[in-house]
């Protein structure tokens, strides 16, 4: 890459956003390429943009670049009063808004001290769990359209559209809840909300087991995806990698059950832990069964939920001038993406001084970059897709 | 080559599992919904547009003062039982459909209704009035015609 | 809905604080270790916090990773925080093998915000590091890589200050974007 | 056709022709997938087994740009993003349709007042054809946005003079 046009080229990569002295970093004479994949690129799962440089088909480097979709979520956070910041929370990671909501009921609920009621407590698991559910089908489906196989993605989105039936009967909002508030739920559940979940989860592992039969032992999906991109347990825990990504990676641990938020202590289920059946332990196969496996579990703790939800009340009292307390807060959710944090400092006001959202995926993204170094462009695929990333929360 | 043969193999029985899954959906019920023919039964708790009906809304601005993105203006005209709005506009651009206003009305006056249809051509649209532009006189009753999941209205050609 | 739920047994009450803050308890060690770097201990609620001073933070976190009795192997979050007169950085350790957090902060003067990176101590920190650059200014010394990672290259100022003004559209376009 | 369009006055020949180029656009509009935030989870649900875009021909999502008629702007429009949905928009060919999704793209949406990196509608940078409102719009609001858009396509005046507004 010597010669004429030298700036010509350099002006064309500015436009198209390249730091000029990436180009310069080519090795003259080889066959390295600088590749430029997204911010609007099917595979890439929202807005990620990554830059590849590849040698042949191999990639050398892929640095991510993120901020398209920026959406300024702790500056308004700082900005409207804490009750108010709920519907901005669905917006973070906005396939499981319900998680998003919780979380930050719950961070609140620490600062202020507030006591949550049983029965909003029951109605919360239920609802997150759901939702859990539905943020993997997703995930499980674009999984299988990003490696090709189209027919998962129908399955999955339709199975996902009851489970949005169902959360929206009792929230009337379809993708952005706004459910869960602080000191409780919004509304109580709806009489049908039972009998609804309980058909819906009754039937649902049946499904489940024809998705596993459909992609997850297909051995077309374990040849893509067994022994690509392995991330060690060491690695993952040093980058911050949380939730499904680490138990992939042979770490046992799960927030649910290890550090038990609201009343997760009170149910029997299992954590799923990758064990490296098709491959290296961590590969991108281990990424997704993981997945796959929680979401039977889900299925256990919704039902376990919803034989005990008590009579009583569905909310706390808070008042509508709600100021909690001045002082600092920090408190962290297990997302379907992994841990959901918020840092919540306050004055006293009605108002928080700062909000930090530390996202799930912005940590988990961050071992990409490390993770593609010799890889194959279509592996490469595989990885970033195995990941599951909300471009909404690593942006904020 | 044993080895290929096997992946080969395996690679072809998995995917006939697959396509014996694929099979199965052929008898099973379909689950399109025919949209402009047929439509969902929506919940009671439904959020469509966010409208307001100025005869009942006494201009408290309880709405204004809780929503978070400030689009609800409002200006009101009186003192006490006699308060009204002369200009209650809704701003659809910045809403996003939380339904906190709902939530702390005393009212009742602003309220999600049924309606989730609207689209618009035109971005001066965007921006309604409830005083000078108010809603029919049944709030959310639309004309059109809700039949239940599966029971098409007519054999109307989809384009 | 179901009736058998225990409507006579007294529940104790579920308050969520089941994550683990040992702030309190590690900052005696700290104190010990390096005398003057640790300034004091906040009495914020309901998490405390350790002050200390900028230049000694990459010592104390490794030994807050290394020392068997703290092992915080991960680095959960790094912010900001504009107190007005300065500017501080917040650091929550986690430890996983112990399950504990740690919380400590350091504080910058607001005209020359500059705090050694923890990047080679933690990869975690060096994305974090970066997002705290970009939306409150503060200089990471010695970070592998700071630039801006959310706002585009071309923006001006910090937006998580509190004297940050927003942008008008027009002035946004002058700058190209 | 540039030298034919918009040359004639309306007699049945050039109206046919007009009403068959017509059919034929409303019928095949290809959209370029253009998921950013939200409302690109309930664009996808748009395209899958329930709501199944494809009953209008409109399900061929394309990843290029020059393939598509018509972009769905689904999701929140930052000032980084902004510049590559012009491009993009640019890389169409003609005749292309904009839909701009959901409360974001209309005017900023939730993120209008303090949003400091948010752009205030899309329609700052390429002409809306249609407005879909909502946070997310439920799939139906999209079918019908696209239905609206049809009508609007039928409408359209090719080989005819255009009236004069």
């Amino acid at each position: 890459m010597t010669g004429v046009g030298e700036e010509a080229m350099d002006v064309d990569l500015k436009s198209l956003g390249f730091r000029v002295e990436e180009r310069r970093t080519l090795a003259s004479g080889s066959d390295e390429l600088l590749i430029n994949m997204g911010p609007q690129h099917p595979s890439t799962h929202g807005v990620l943009r990554l830059l590849l440089r590849t040698d042949g088909e191999e990639i050398q480097e892929a640095v991510p670049f993120m901020g398209y979709l920026h959406r300024c979520a702790e500056k308004i956070g700082e900005n409207v009063p804490y009750d108010t910041y709920t519907p901005y929370t669905d917006r973070l990671d906005y396939l499981s808004s319900m998680n998003n909501n919780w979380a930050w009921a719950m961070t609140v609920e620490k600062l202020a001290g507030i006591e949550v009621p049983q029965r909003a407590e029951y109605i919360r698991v239920i609802v997150a769990e759901l939702n859990r559910i539905a943020s993997h089908l997703v995930m499980v489906g674009t999984y299988g359209l990003d490696l090709g196989a189209f027919t998962p993605f129908l399955l999955t989105f339709r199975e996902r559209e009851e489970i949005l039936d169902i959360l929206e009967e009792i929230s009337g909002g379809r993708l952005c809840y706004g459910y869960i508030r602080i000191g409780g739920v919004t509304d109580d559940i709806t009489p049908t909300f039972a009998t609804k979940c309980r058909a819906f989860l009754r039937q649902y592992v049946s499904k489940l087991d024809a998705i596993n039969e459909l992609l997850s032992y297909n051995r077309i999906f374990i040849r893509r995806t067994a022994n690509v991109g392995p991330l060690s347990a060491e690695k993952a825990i040093a980058c911050g990698c949380t939730g499904p990504i680490l138990r992939a990676s042979g770490v046992d641990w799960d927030l649910r059950r290890d550090e038990p938020y609201s009343i997760y202590d009170k149910f029997d289920w299992n954590v799923c832990v990758g064990k490296g059946e098709k491959g290296q332990l961590g590969d991108t196969w281990d990424r997704y069964m993981v997945r796959v496996r929680e979401m039977y579990e889900c299925v256990k703790i919704c039902e376990q939920a919803l034989e005990g939800i008590p009579e009583g009340p569905f909310r706390a009292k808070v008042p509508r001038n709600f100021k909690p307390p001045a002082g600092e807060c920090y408190f962290r959710a297990e997302n379907p993406r992994g841990e959901l944090a918020f840092y919540v400092v306050s004055d006293g006001s009605k108002r928080p001084v700062r909000v930090k959202v530390r996202g799930p995926s912005f940590c988990n993204l961050s071992v990409v970059q490390e993770l593609s170094r010799n890889m194959l462009v279509s592996d490469f695929v595989a990885v970033v897709g195995s990941f599951d990333l909300v471009m909404g929360e690593v942006d904020r | 080559m044993v080895n290929i043969l096997q992946e080969v193999f395996e690679g072809i029985t998995t995917s006939l599992k697959g396509m014996k899954v694929t099979l199965r959906e052929l008898f099973s019920p379909g689950c399109t919904l025919q949209y402009p023919d047929e439509r969902r039964i929506m919940p009671e708790r439904l959020r469509g547009m966010v409208v307001n009906d100025p005869s009942r809304c006494i201009a408290c601005n309880a709405c204004v003062n809780v929503c978070p993105v400030g689009c609800i203006e409002c200006e009101g005209e009186g003192k006490g039982k006699e308060r009204r709005p002369i200009r209650f506009a809704i701003d659809y651009r910045k809403c996003c459909w939380c339904a906190l206003c709902t939530e702390v009305c005393p009212t009742e006056s602003i309220f999600m209704s049924e309606d989730y249809e609207t689209v618009f051509q035109d971005r001066t649209q965007l921006i309604r009035d409830f005083c000078s532009n108010p809603i029919p006189p049944k709030p959310g009753d639309k004309k059109r015609t809700t039949k239940p999941l599966g029971v098409p209205l007519s054999g109307r050609v989809a384009f | 809905m179901n009736q058998e739920a225990k409507a006579g047994e007294p529940k104790p009450p579920v308050i969520n604080n089941s994550m683990r803050f040992r702030t309190e308890e590690a900052f005696p060690v700290l104190k010990s270790h390096f005398g003057d770097a640790v300034r004091s201990l906040s009495d914020t609620r309901p998490d405390r916090h350790i002050l200390v001073r900028p230049g000694f933070l990459p010592e104390i976190c490794k030994f807050l990773r290394d020392d068997p009795d703290w092992q915080c192997n991960m680095l959960h979050c790094v912010t900001g925080l504009d107190q007005a007169e300065t500017l501080a950085v917040v650091y929550h350790l986690f430890s996983m093998p112990k399950r504990h957090f740690v919380v400590l902060k350091t504080e910058v003067l607001r005209d020359s915000p500059m705090v050694p990176t923890l990047a080679h101590i933690w990869p975690s920190a060096d994305w974090l590091e970066r997002e705290t650059f970009d939306l409150f200014g503060i200089v990471f010394e010695g970070h592998p890589d700071l630039r801006r990672i959310l706002l585009p290259d071309e923006w001006i100022g910090h937006p998580l200050r509190k004297d940050y003004e927003m942008p008008t559209h027009e002035k946004l376009r002058e700058l190209g974007l | 056709m540039g030298l034919l369009e918009n040359k004639f006055n309306d007699n049945v020949i050039v109206t046919s022709v007009d009403a068959v180029f017509n059919w034929a656009r409303q019928s095949s509009l290809w959209p370029m997938s253009f998921g950013l935030a939200c409302c690109a989870i309930e664009m996808m649900c748009t395209g899958a087994s329930r709501y199944d875009l494809e009953r209008f021909g409109a399900g061929v999502f394309r990843p290029s740009p020059r393939q598509a008629d018509l972009m769905i702007v689904a999701g929140t429009v930052t000032y980084k993003m902004a510049s590559r949905l012009k491009q993009l928009y640019d890389l169409m060919p003609e005749p292309r349709w904009v839909m701009a999704m959901g409360s974001c793209a209309i005017g900023g949406g939730p993120y209008y007042k303090h949003g400091y990196s948010v752009v205030k509608g899309v329609d700052l940078y390429v002409p809306v054809d249609i407005y879909i409102p909502g946070c997310p719009p439920h799939p139906e609001t999209l079918l019908a946005g696209l239905l609206e858009l049809q009508e609007k396509v039928r409408q359209d005046r090719i080989l005819r003079k255009k009236v004069s507004a």
